[in-house]
């Protein structure tokens, strides 16, 4: 697909739009529906579009391997640490109430934020890592 | 400040380090951080179950029961981890089996898997030792069904990775994998229908709101596809196909693990459900869960002792044998004593100990062989003096001779099957340890008694580093056929606080 | 949408769930078989629209009808697309499964009316969810299962998370989804140990 | 009547049960994997299910409702979907695994692989 120069110009354009929606997804699960796993696909299709487009040793040169492998565990590590957190000031584990906004009336918290985003991290990061040795193995087959 | 936490962090810290994994280098980097975790989770495991046993304390006290809300909400809302005398029991042998193994690990993963790949391997292994924490303390279930499911994922992975000597291990992989998640289906089942049933999923809730509802038809089904997805989980006879090829193919390492702790676990649930969650009354005066469970626990007895006999494999005898003595943890469970419930929760003790310590032997074998026939163990009884004296004397332990561990718990199988008059299974478990003594036999016969031949005239004793694990653990099963006061104290003191429960 | 209306949805989705679950298996085209998965999903994701689990529903499609149909996708390309012919009926099978129906349907009678309001699911636990109104305890010690401390403080986790399905999530049932996550990171871990840079000159490997 | 009380539920029954006999009946591996995972998602539409509640609305409180259905079944079976993903993308690279090492996905096949 590499002479297809609409397409090309076109994966390139929208690579940016998916990215922000899928953000937008992740920040949104505490509105509607949406969340850290649906948004982290979102952003994931964005990488596996590039890697369908341009190949999969364009998409390595964006985001190599080492990169994904670190994310994938960074996002469960976030998601640790905020768990951390609660222990560390004298609450349990998993406990938000230390993260929470002060002066909010909601009581909203960066733990749920950060939890959010910690699972989207992940879930794109992996979803890359299959794309990759799935398509890699096909390729092998060939 | 660490001393109030320990049920979380137990479970936290070896998945804390299967994260960083991998973007660590080659090399021995990886090993030694998964030893450090494995070994600190062992620790935390010891001062629980200071905390939680009343024997440990002076004076002896009547067991604590630990709670441990996550995120502070408030049980049944929230998510519970819950610690008593039982699974500060199970919790123990688990942790201490993963540590002994991983300290191994280092050799026998180098031998066994590709260089760029150990990181990720050790990756795999920390979540499913972390999984295997979890479910054991976990006090709901469907978060039990999670936990399970993550040290699944993680083993389909590891005993795949046998494919490098083998690749009948990716066949039994993918056995494990279909019968393994249709067993959890049929726990969510029973999982479900409680819930439609109750409208909770903490268990010490479960039990209180299940007391009035022992008629229900919904609850007797919940109860039967519970029994049937743990069985499968904990390989009990007729639900044992998958364990022979997988525990027999895997990966050394992850044969110790799998045989020695992942299939107690299936059973440590089936114990909790039985007996804390919907209680003796239910489980065993209204249904006839005991003549049910002493039946297959008599054929998986002698079925796996007999099939062991017929193999050529040293791995696969020690996996039939796994089968056969999971017949006996069942055996004591459906024996619902004091006495019978002790020998059950003893042997999963003992038997972790034998049999990861064996499977640890098989690894030092395959490590210098290259191969685990039985055949070419010949004469290796002067090559080889420690490794196969560690064989001997775990051998020795599956058989049941007194003074090692496997006689304790088959003591306290046979007086509880004494005292409940049922006189068949306490001669099925002497019959059981006639056909043991054959296939052990077999074994040992070859190993000291037939000449070398050409290709091991030159196999010299493993390194120290091998060994020296394996007979941590085969030691300690001899200590505790000696002194059997902790191990047997322990379980027992578990033993009688499932039986105050109902 | 009234009780008839949706109970005639419910039920034309579900018949459609019952032909395309047939179909998978008659179906000797494993191509076949995985586009007609992936609509089995779909329907089964709109049956959960109706039944209000938007959420889940949302994540069917996109997990059921995406990911899984890419997934065999690339798995097929490995792995040949062509199943071998066999008998449909497989005797242990039939009754292996007329077992275990039975089992199930036995049990179902005493299961409560399906969309009764007074459920015991409905009426435990779940109003406090839906209220968010969960009791949160204070203290970070333990000692017993019954500490003194422990009592419910008056400051109550009174954050109100509009979408009550995320709140379950990323509050009540956080360990869950911890190990949701790490279950993912597995999957991905297991995908490099399984299949992982077998071809040779790949970049990115020390 | 107990029909209109229960038929959601003995539908549940019926698709696990299409599922599992595809997974006994199949020799195929992959169409085996495809059978677990009919089997899973009719597990998941019992639990889905239990969370209805008759003139119930979706759980989101914007804009706010008399009734809604329960929110907890929901935050369970999206847990237990991403799990059942997991397990089939691991199954999946465990089979073109084996179509390396066998040249086949048959089960039988693959066991007569084995018997030489």
């Amino acid at each position: 697909m590499r002479d297809q120069v609409i397409l090309r110009v076109v994966s390139k354009i929208t690579a940016p739009f998916i990215l922000v929606f899928g953000f937008y997804v992740i920040a949104h699960g505490e509105l509607g529906p949406g969340g850290g796993f649906q948004g982290g696909v979102v952003l994931a299709s964005a990488f596996i579009l590039y890697g369908l487009v341009f190949g999969l040793a364009e998409l390595d040169a964006i985001v190599p391997r080492r990169v994904t492998d670190g994310l994938a565990g960074a996002g469960v590590l976030l998601y640790v640490v905020v768990g951390l957190v609660g222990i560390v000031s004298g609450y349990r584990f998993l406990d938000y109430t230390p993260l929470r906004v002060t002066g909010s009336e909601s009581a909203e918290s960066w733990g749920m934020t950060l939890v959010e985003y910690g699972v989207g991290i992940t879930v794109a990061s992996v979803m890359i890592t299959v794309y990759r040795e799935v398509s890699q193995a096909g390729a092998a087959e060939k | 400040m660490i001393r109030n936490h320990l049920p979380a962090l137990i479970v936290i810290v070896p998945l804390l380090v299967a994260l960083v994994m991998p973007v660590l280098g080659r090399g021995d980097k990886p090993w030694l951080l998964a030893t450090l975790a494995s070994w600190a989770s062992f620790a935390m495991t010891i001062v629980l179950q200071v905390q939680v046993s009343g024997l440990l304390r002076n004076p002896a006290a009547t067991p604590a029961i630990i709670s441990y809300p996550i995120g502070n909400w408030q049980v049944p809302w929230g998510i519970e981890f819950r610690v008593d005398a039982l699974n500060a029991f199970i919790l123990l042998v688990v942790a201490m089996i993963s540590a002994v193994v991983t300290f191994y690990a280092r050799l026998s993963v180098a031998h066994a898997i590709p260089p760029e790949r150990v990181r990720f391997f050790y990756s795999a292994w920390l979540l499913f030792i972390s999984g295997l924490l979890g479910v054991t303390m976990s006090g709901d279930v469907f978060n039990v069904y999670v936990l399970i499911e993550i040290s699944a994922l993680a083993s389909y992975t590891l005993v795949a990775m046998g494919r490098y000597q083998n690749r009948k291990a990716l066949q039994g992989s993918i056995n494990y994998l279909v019968l393994g998640t249709i067993g959890a289906g049929f726990f969510l089942i029973g999982v479900g229908y409680l819930y439609s049933v109750t409208g909770t999923l903490n268990m010490a809730d479960l039990s209180t709101r299940l007391e009035p509802l022992h008629d229900n038809r919904a609850v007797i089904t919940a109860f039967a596809f519970l029994l049937v997805g743990l069985s499968v989980k904990m390989a009990l006879f007729p639900l044992h196909g998958w364990l022979p090829d997988a525990h027999g193919y895997a990966p050394p390492i992850v044969s110790a693990l799998l045989s020695g702790v992942a299939i107690k676990v299936g059973a440590y649930i089936m114990f909790r459900l039985a007996f804390t969650v919907l209680g003796v009354e239910f489980t065993f005066a209204k249904l006839p869960t005991g003549p049910v469970i002493w039946l297959f626990a008599t054929l998986a007895i002698l079925v796996g002792s007999y099939t062991a006999i017929q193999q050529t494999s040293l791995k696969r005898l020690l996996a039939y044998s796994s089968v056969a003595q999971i017949g006996y943890i069942a055996l004591g469970f459906s024996l619902a004593n004091e006495n019978g419930l002790t020998g059950a929760l003893v042997h999963i003790f003992n038997h972790a100990l034998m049999k990861s310590g064996l499977f640890l032997v098989a690894g030092i074998i395959a490590y210098r062989l290259g191969e685990s026939e039985i055949g070419a163990l010949a004469g290796l009884g002067r090559k080889m003096p420690f490794t196969m004296a560690a064989l001997t004397a775990g051998g020795l332990g599956l058989i049941g001779v007194p003074l090692t561990s496997g006689f304790v718990s088959k003591w306290y199988l046979v007086s509880g099957a004494i005292d409940r008059g049922l006189f068949p299974l306490a001669f099925v478990v002497l019959v059981g340890s006639m056909l043991a003594v054959i296939y052990v036999w077999k074994v040992v016969e070859i190993v000291y008694f037939r000449p070398a031949s050409d290709s091991a005239a030159k196999v010299t004793e493993a390194p120290w580093s091998l060994v020296f694990p394996a007979w941590i653990l085969v030691g300690a099963s001899l200590y505790f056929g000696i002194d059997a006061s902790l191990s047997s104290g322990l379980a027992q003191e578990a033993a009688r606080f499932l039986l105050s429960q109902s | 949408m009234t009780i008839i209306e949706f109970l005639l949805l419910d039920v034309i989705l579900l018949c459609l769930l019952i032909v395309t679950s047939v179909t998978i298996f008659v179906l000797h085209n494993l191509l076949a078989a995985t586009m007609v998965l992936s609509l089995y999903s779909l329907v089964m994701s709109l049956v959960w629209l109706n039944l209000d689990a938007a959420d889940v529903a949302l994540t069917e499609a996109a997990v059921g009808a995406g990911i899984a149909t890419v997934l065999l996708i690339g798995a097929l390309v490995v792995v040949g697309a062509e199943e071998r012919k066999h008998p449909l009926i497989h005797w242990p099978a039939l009754v292996l499964i007329a077992l275990t129906t039975a089992a199930l349907v036995y049990g179902t009678f005493d299961l409560p009316p399906f969309g009764a309001a007074s459920a015991p699911a409905q009426a435990h636990v779940a109003p406090e969810y839906i209220s968010q109104s969960v009791p949160k305890l204070h203290s970070g010690d333990y000692g017993s299962a019954k500490n003194a401390e422990d009592q419910p403080t008056s400051d109550n986790f009174h954050g109100h998370v509009p979408n009550l399905v995320t709140s379950v999530i990323v509050n009540y049932c956080a360990y869950d989804t911890l190990f949701e996550v790490a279950v993912i990171f597995a999957a991905g871990v297991s995908l490099v140990l399984l299949l992982g840079r077998r071809v040779a000159g790949n970049g990115g490997e020390p | 009547m107990p029909f209109f009380e229960l038929y959601n539920y003995w539908i549940f029954i019926l698709l696990m049960m299409i599922g599992l006999y595809t997974i006994i009946a199949s020799p195929n591996l992959v169409k085996k994997i495809i059978g677990l995972s009919v089997f899973q998602t009719a597990i998941f539409l019992f639990f889905i299910s239990l969370s209805k509640v008759a003139e119930g609305t979706v759980p989101v409180t914007v804009p706010p409702a008399e009734v809604y259905s329960n929110p907890l079944p929901h935050a369970l079976v999206l847990t237990a979907i991403v799990v059942s993903v997991s397990t089939m993308a691991v199954a999946l690279a465990i089979l073109m695994n084996i179509k390396q090492a066998y040249g086949t996905v048959e089960e039988d096949e693959v066991d007569q692989a084995e018997a030489h």
